[in-house]
């Protein structure tokens, strides 16, 4: 066999990309658009994500102790509490403070307060969980493990609102999941039907490239690459779009509104490195596949 | 070089385009084969390059029994037989000198031979100043030409041409048949399907007569 | 002229499709998933502003009243400040009530307020505001206002979740509508474009129907009419597709974990009748849009 | 009926593919266009149904200019021309039948005046069992008789016929040129391009002869 060099093949898929620059103008929007879909998706996603952890950073149990604990009876606890599984941190809170800090949460506190004889409340411990244990089902589990602990008089996490807000995260993820897969196919669905479309305008050069005699693989060759090339400059072309719409309006909505949103700092970020590699890949590959689906029913001559 | 026995081929079910066909056509032969329209010219010709397959019989083309071909070795069996198509089948979106390189880049040849090779025989149709049109800027004589160029082009060891001649005057014509007179002589073996009976009463090839399907003539 | 009749070109429209089986049913099934991306916006979005629109119900203003307002002067005070445009309900919260429950919202509080010899808290309003006057800084700006009545001691709203759940919703409501517009346009976009290149496969047959002696209307009608078909079957598809998603899996999800996202009972919906109707519409509209800009260009023999 | 006045046209800046064209058709006559491959034979129909625009001169049809003719004016000029172009021009989507009704329905006839008219003429070119069958379907020849059909069922005023027998055994040529007779008979003018000598020496038409764009015979 004769040995032809992959940079024809190459030449000859950037001659059909110019000897059509109609339909590859078009097959190359739609990727680009598909994917704008797709990776703004992907940003809003990963940012709502962060913006998550950030806010679930906040979830913690508080540990009311038993009164009249000796210091060291107290440090013991902390250290067991601590090698818990999933206790992430854990702070002691002594009665004074306590109660000064009671003072300040409600008004007109300060009177009751004045009026008492002894300190009524309890010392306790602020807890905060990993990561990995702040679903609300695991943060009731715990509180209740961790209100049987010796010493401890009671668990409170605030209930109503972790319960509420961990739902809300759980779906907003499972949501996310599920319109990410739903996006990838439809991603999928639209790019390898345009690539279809433009193989079929030229259904004709096929066969009678076949009627030439030219092998499968001759004729494929050219459009795999074509269709790699169109993945890839409508992947590209998606990504920039995205970037572009970040720069002149996402940083300036987001400047505007992000300090209220969390009490920390939380930057509304673009596309991390890997994800883009990941979308350029990913663009190519579906040029591949979507020409590698699209050639078969026109080599049938 | 080309062997048929009992060929039957049907487009349709119940009507045979071809009918208990029987033929031998010698390597390096020239042969005519004519007939009136719908005779079954071209698909008799088709049948050699395997762009129909025979509903029964068997072919032999070059000592290979055709009718049971892999999709995969088809290419090759044509890389041997130019045709020239009834319609053309010019690549629009070429030019005519890419178009006419095709069969050579498919071959994988050299650039610089595919250039050279094209070249020279895009000026032997007469067509060396349009080199770098389209096929649709080509008049209907100038496009037939084309695909009688890319079909010589291989240098093949069949050529298969089906109506060559239909949009050629004469003095054209007859240019081109002394183009395929000289292919044969270095040894192309040659079918041309015509109805023009000036070049059947001109030349003195042999003439293989069809009608409805059948060979009526043969000799 | 000659009267031709629009079933002719009905006809003409339902064949051209028969013809084009092909490239018909990939158009169909591009602008079907191009819709079915945009519906299901749709409908997330029109739950999520459901969802949030409960949410915001609870948020309320507490105003603490000072000590020993007489019955009237309660009852006035009531009284006008249900007058005020903005607030929408109000319950009065007497001291007893706001004991008893200080008693259950903190444990071990019993013990302290066991030992108190007069109830130190003070009277409350609970007060919801308007729908519209829920953002942040309108909420703000009526506790200011309320705080500032005479017999008001301080008016407290959980300022920090407060701030943050309403920045939240008008983000997540801004951003809603940004992808809702963006959404839009990439469905304006593939639609048109991959109509466009169904058109471009039949350059061929639009040049000759014109070369022997058809109108532009004449050629033009029953692509319109094959768009709006198209159009309408892609959208209807999306539309069924949707729904089918919406019955098997969006309600088994939800069921489970519904329960716990709000107080009230928050079922998620499908499409409203008007919505659905737009979007048969808007699949008509666009289907004719694509064609009508598609054909200009292959008029000009 | 055809009034050409120094009409000059070129597809690229530098080559004339027309030089200085006059030429008067009068209603009912029958012409032959003769001339080599790439004369301009389909250059000059083509400008009489504005497929092409003259780069210079005056050109009448019916008595009207149709030099600066609106777009959208066109279509009704067509109508009134048959044209059997050189590469046929079929709807390949379509059914023969189909494709010989589409100059009636753009013209709104009735439907069973459609088919009762259609069928008349696929039967008076022979391919009245071929009514159903698709243009790839059928062989060149066939094809071709389809485009004549296809031309003549609208009784046109003016019938350009573009090599409309180089697919054509002697017999359906001989068979074409008869309907072509009784056409012009009953008034159709009819202009004919054609390369084929037994059609200029058979029949006594008025020949006018091209050569590379220039009419060097008339009469
Ligand atoms: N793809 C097809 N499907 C169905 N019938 C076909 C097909 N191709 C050809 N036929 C029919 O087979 C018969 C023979 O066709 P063929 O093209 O071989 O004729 P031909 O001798 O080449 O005629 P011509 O001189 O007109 O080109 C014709 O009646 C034709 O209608
Ligand atoms: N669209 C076009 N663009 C550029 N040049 C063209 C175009 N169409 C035709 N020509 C050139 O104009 C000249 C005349 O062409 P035309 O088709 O009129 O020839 P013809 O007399 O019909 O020839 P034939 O008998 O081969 O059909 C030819 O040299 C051809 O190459
Ligand atoms: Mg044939
Ligand atoms: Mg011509």
């Amino acid at each position: 066999m004769v040995f032809i060099k992959t940079s024809y093949f190459l030449n000859k898929a950037l001659d059909n990309i110019r000897q059509n620059p109609f339909v590859n103008l078009i097959a190359i929007g739609v990727i680009a658009i598909s994917f704008l879909i797709f990776s703004t998706f992907l940003m809003l996603f990963s940012n709502l994500n962060s913006l998550l952890a950030l806010w679930e950073e906040e979830i913690q149990i508080e540990l009311f102790l038993d009164d009249n604990l000796s210091g060291e009876k107290i440090d013991a606890l902390q250290k067991k509490i601590l090698s818990m599984a999933n206790v992430k941190e854990i702070r002691y809170i002594n009665k004074e403070e306590a109660l000064s800090s009671f003072k300040k949460s409600i008004p007109g506190m300060d009177v009751l307060v004045k009026d008492l004889n002894n300190n009524p409340l309890p010392a306790s411990f602020e807890i905060k969980l990993a990561e990995s244990s702040k679903s609300f089902d695991m943060v009731k589990a715990a509180a209740k493990k961790l209100s049987t602990i010796d010493g401890v008089n009671d668990a409170v996490y605030g209930q109503e609102w972790v319960e509420r807000f961990s739902t809300s995260l759980a779906i907003a993820r499972l949501v996310g999941l599920i319109i990410g897969a739903f996006l990838l196919m439809a991603t999928i669905f639209i790019v390898s039907n345009t690539i279809k479309l433009t193989v079929y305008t030229r259904k004709e050069e096929l066969e009678i490239t076949r009627l030439l005699g030219a092998t499968d693989r001759f004729i494929r060759l050219p459009f795999f690459i074509e269709g790699i090339l169109q993945g890839l400059a409508g992947s590209a072309l998606s990504l920039a779009g995205l970037y572009l719409a970040y720069r002149i309006f996402i940083i300036k909505v987001s400047s505007s509104v992000q300090a209220s949103l969390v009490t920390g700092t939380f930057q509304i970020s673009f596309l991390s490195t890997p994800t883009i590699t990941y979308v350029l890949f990913g663009g190519m590959a579906l040029g591949l596949f979507g020409s590698f689906i699209s050639l078969g029913r026109f080599l049938k001559v | 070089m080309i062997e048929m026995y009992h060929v039957y081929m049907a487009y349709q079910r119940d009507a045979n385009a071809l009918e208990d066909i029987n033929l031998k056509i010698e390597k390096g032969s020239f042969v005519l084969l004519t007939g009136p329209s719908g005779a079954g010219k071209s698909t008799l010709l088709k049948l050699i390059t395997c762009q129909e397959k025979a509903t029964k019989g068997q072919i032999l083309v070059g000592g290979r029994n055709i009718v049971r071909i892999r999709h995969s070795s088809i290419p090759y069996l044509r890389r041997n037989t130019g045709i020239v198509f009834q319609d053309f089948k010019l690549l629009n979106k070429r030019t005519i000198i890419d178009n006419v390189s095709l069969p050579l880049e498919i071959i994988g040849k050299s650039r610089k031979e595919i250039k050279h090779k094209a070249w020279n025989v895009l000026k032997m149709v007469g067509l060396q100043h349009k080199i770098a049109s389209y096929p649709l800027q080509l008049s209907g004589g100038e496009q037939q030409r084309v695909a009688i160029a890319r079909a010589l082009v291989n240098d093949p060891a069949i050529l298969l041409a089906d109506e060559p001649t239909g949009n050629l005057d004469k003095e054209n014509s007859e240019y081109i048949m002394e183009l395929l007179r000289r292919a044969n002589t270095k040894g192309t073996t040659i079918m041309l399907a015509t109805h023009d009976k000036n070049l059947i009463e001109n030349y003195h090839y042999r003439v293989v007569g069809l009608e409805k399907g059948k060979i009526i003539s043969n000799g």
